[in-house]
């Protein structure tokens, strides 16, 4: 039995990107927690935006991902690229809940309050709604290859959606709460960008090493599957045969 | 005609006659919209002026939901004696069944509201005296969003699992747009305001409904087609 | 090799490396960023650079706030603590604000000499962002590796997959 | 024109777990009537679904007149019929209105004329204004070979045609069958009643467990000894 060959690259490269994604994250978290300076406005809460930016970064480059690979699936019907759908939806998933939490937490000493209807919050909240609608679809429909279709009809409809979404929320906000809330840009300077980059960077990567991970847990299930299904196929013909 | 828009009639023939015979998506629609209204009326209990406050929001979320039940019918009606597989099978391109389906969906929808409307501004008491022939673009045009990537939706989960719960999971997030400019549009007709404050929601489901309508054809495929 | 023992090593390392920044991080908060209370101060004056948390007292803030000189009485719970700042303007330094004085107690003059005033620190936000942003993905990527570890020995284990 | 009405190679279907189809190959020409037999779950309904353009198969590709299953879909549609287990027929629609939407999907237009002889041919004419909702299961599937008549495909895709229909409605449907093999047409049908197929059948398969094999048409008569046929073992 043979691997397909997207695994064999990904069984190559993926201590790299893992190293890589530990590296980052390492560095990232000792220069954002010991490394640079207290915010002048903010003061050390400042430092939930080198964990918060990035997973948000990153679950919006995951989404790109999905409706990427959402469209190339349609194109190929390769059901590897399904896998890496599927695995992305759910990391991304993830990530956007967390950045949707540790937004939550960042946002209560900023702005005295856990939530607020602000433009960005509501679109990836509508984000974290379209993706768990994705991976329900996923869950309810048998039939694989189905599943796979309608999942990129969706993936690649929400990523249509998302700017239109995005851009209605701001638009409604400004006109019945002008701007009591407002996201104070932090004036980034260069002892902040440094942990930032390198956090996002490390982030990246490290989604990178788990959708790796993740694509080769659902191919492997489903060849697993595949090969469970030839042998009661050959179980059938013997019991035929004899 | 040419066959594209002559396949297109068929279906929406085909939608309403039945429609005509049973009367059965209108008019569970309508009973369900009056019992949102109803349950209105008891979640909070108005005065003239928080009724006009609240109008247009309450108008959508009754038109939201009653549509949601008649895009769900729109696609399990055709299981009866597996019709689905006889359109399935149809030699014309599937962005033409969903176009006729569209157009069954917008039909149904825009009678339900044309029906409710005059039953939200009877019974929660609201004066309206203005221009009712620009509310009846902003219906038409939000209705028409929510038909263009509604019946997409209906198509997809006609055959999974659940899907009664599946299909507003999936819509509602989508049309976050809609409702939104919708309502505001709506709000603003029904104030009277000059159509330049709430021209760029009006614009908005504008573009909302063709790039859906264009996206939703392209993707009808790959939901019909195995 | 065998794949599980290799799984394990792995996740050793990143263990030993997420204690290590773990055990940074906490030496380094106690060491540079502890702060004391005006009570601590004045009973035990503690030596070099320290950092103290109170409220201005209403009425004790005398001096030119705008020029960076002034001084103040920084009250604690149930201790007060004078104060001489001498530094940049500060932007945060007004009656009833609860404040940092970053600087050195002067046993012998009983004043508090701080050269900078910070907001009051909110570690626990900080801590909460961190772990709640970090120990979900930490343990997702864990189960998910141990899983895959585990679908490659099963392949093996049924020969259904020859490693190159 | 080529001489092959269907080619399939090398086809399979799996579902997850269970390898419904394995490696069927199959070539027909115009004028052949193939009969698909095998019990249940053996496989004929799916093989027919795929080359009615309603399944992809997992493995292998399919022709049907010179164009590939998979890729000329459109213009392949209007060349077959598929008549199925189910109807296809609209409850709430009448006979003539079934097939009048039926047929202007297939971008034919039947003049009332045609609509009433055909319905007239499967003999339910007199009920051609009254809702399919109150037509018994024969009924039905009646309506359903009028609309395949009026379709006049090259190839049909037959999946139990016998069953539900009477002894009259049984003898129609051969005659149709025959009718468009004398006009050159390629039939498939699955059955597991090889007796009623006999008459019309030129070649017969047998699907066991997803596997196709090509049995001598012989055997459908030889072991026709009186006793009950049981569909598993008709031609083990």
């Amino acid at each position: 039995m043979t691997i397909h060959r997207v695994i064999r690259h990904v069984q190559r490269y993926q201590g790299w990107v893992g190293g890589g994604a530990a590296l980052c994250l390492t560095v990232g978290l000792y220069l954002g927690l010991l490394g640079s300076p207290p915010d002048y406005y903010q003061g050390e809460v400042v430092r939930i935006m080198y964990i918060h930016v990035p997973l948000a970064h990153t679950a919006l480059l995951g989404y790109t991902v999905l409706a990427g690979g959402s469209a190339w699936y349609l194109w190929k019907r390769d059901p590897i690229i399904d896998n890496m759908c599927h695995a992305v939806a759910a990391l991304s998933a993830c990530f956007t809940a967390l950045a949707l939490l540790t937004g939550m937490i960042w946002g209560k000493p900023t702005w005295d309050t856990w939530w607020t209807w602000d433009a960005r919050l509501t679109s990836f909240t509508v984000l974290l709604l379209i993706l768990l609608g994705y991976l329900m679809v996923r869950t309810v429909v048998d039939d694989l290859d189905k599943a796979a279709r309608y999942g990129a009809v969706l993936a690649i409809l929400g990523f249509v959606d998302l700017p239109i979404i995005h851009f209605s929320v701001e638009w409604w906000r400004t006109l019945h709460q002008p701007q009591s809330i407002s996201m104070r840009g932090v004036s980034i300077a260069s002892g902040l960008l440094a942990p930032l980059v390198v956090m996002s960077v490390g982030m990246s990567l490290l989604f990178s090493y788990m959708l790796m991970i993740r694509t080769q847990l659902l191919y492997l299930n489903r060849l697993l599957d595949a090969k469970k299904g030839r042998l009661l196929h050959q179980f059938h013909m013997s019991k035929a045969d004899s | 005609m040419t066959p594209f828009l002559k396949t297109i009639r068929w279906i929406l023939w085909k939608d309403l006659v039945i429609e005509l015979r049973c009367r059965e998506t209108i008019a569970s629609m309508v009973f369900f919209a009056l019992i949102v209204i109803l349950i209105f009326s008891f979640s909070f209990s108005m005065d003239q002026q928080a009724a006009h406050d609240v109008l247009a929001g309450m108008i959508w979320v009754a038109f939201a939901f009653t549509g949601m039940i008649g895009l769900g019918k729109s696609f399990s009606a055709e299981l009866q004696n597996d019709c689905l597989e006889a359109l399935q099978m149809a030699p014309v391109s599937r962005g033409t069944l969903y176009l006729g389906k569209v157009a069954a969906n917008f039909a149904f929808m825009f009678v339900v509201e044309i029906l409710l409307f005059p039953m939200f501004v009877i019974l929660f008491n609201v004066d309206v005296v203005e221009d009712l022939s620009l509310l009846l673009v902003v219906f038409s045009l939000a209705t028409a969003g929510l038909a263009a990537v509604g019946t997409l939706f209906a198509a997809l989960t006609v055959h999974i699992r659940a899907r009664e719960v599946m299909l507003p999971i999936l819509l509602l997030p989508m049309v976050v747009p809609v409702m939104i400019a919708a309502v505001e549009a709506t709000k603003g007709a029904l104030n009277g305001d000059p159509l330049s404050l709430y021209r760029p929601w009006l614009e908005l489901l504008a573009i909302f409904d063709v790039v859906f309508t264009i996206v939703s054809f392209w993707m009808f495929d790959f939901v019909m087609d195995a | 090799m065998n794949t599980l023992r290799m799984f394990y090593i792995r996740w050793g390392v990143v263990l030993a490396v997420a204690a290590g920044l773990v055990v940074l991080t906490a030496h380094h908060y106690r060491v540079h960023l502890a702060s004391f209370a005006p009570r601590e101060v004045a009973s035990e004056s503690p030596a070099g650079e320290i950092r103290v948390i109170g409220m201005v007292q209403s009425g004790t803030l005398t001096g030119d706030v705008s020029a960076g000189d002034a001084t103040f009485t920084l009250a604690g719970q149930d201790a007060s603590l004078p104060v001489a700042y001498q530094g940049p303007p500060p932007d945060n330094l007004r009656e009833f604000k609860t404040l940092v004085a970053i600087g050195t107690w002067s046993a012998s003059e009983r004043v508090f000499q701080a050269r900078d005033i910070g907001i009051v620190p909110n570690y626990g936000f900080v801590t909460g962002a961190y772990l709640v942003g970090l120990l979900p993905l930490a343990l997702l990527l864990f189960t998910m590796s141990r899983r895959v570890s585990l679908l490659y020995e099963e392949m093996k284990a049924s020969r259904l997959y020859q490693e190159d | 024109m080529s001489m092959t009405a269907i080619s399939c190679q090398h086809l399979g279907k799996a579902y997850g777990h269970y390898q419904v189809l394995h490696d069927v190959n199959l070539t027909l020409a115009p004028g052949e009537c193939f009969t698909l037999l095998g019990p249940n779950g053996a496989g004929k309904t799916t093989l027919l679904k795929i080359l009615a353009t309603l399944q992809r198969p997992s493995e292998g590709h399919y022709e049907m007149l010179g164009m590939n299953g998979q890729t000329d879909r459109d213009a392949l549609r209007s060349h077959f019929v598929f008549l199925a287990h189910s109807t296809h027929v609209y409850d709430d629609l009448n006979a003539r209105e079934n097939l009048a939407f039926a047929l202007a999907l297939r971008g034919q237009r039947p003049t009332d004329h045609d609509i009433k002889m055909a319905l007239d041919r499967v003999h339910i004419g007199a009920f051609a204004e009254m809702k399919t909702r109150h037509y018994s299961a024969g009924m039905k599937k009646r309506l359903a070979l009028a609309r395949t008549m009026l379709a006049r495909p090259r190839i049909l895709l037959l999946d139990e045609p016998f069953t539900a229909l009477d002894s009259d409605g049984t003898a129609i449907m051969r005659d149709y069958i025959g009718e468009r093999l004398s006009d050159n047409g390629t039939v498939i049908m699955a059955t597991h009643d090889p007796e009623q197929a006999r008459p019309v059948t030129t070649r017969a398969g047998r699907l066991r467990h997803g596997t196709l094999q090509e049995i001598a048409l012989d055997s459908c008569v030889r072991r026709n000894d009186g006793r009950d046929m049981q569909p598993d073992d008709a031609f083990s």
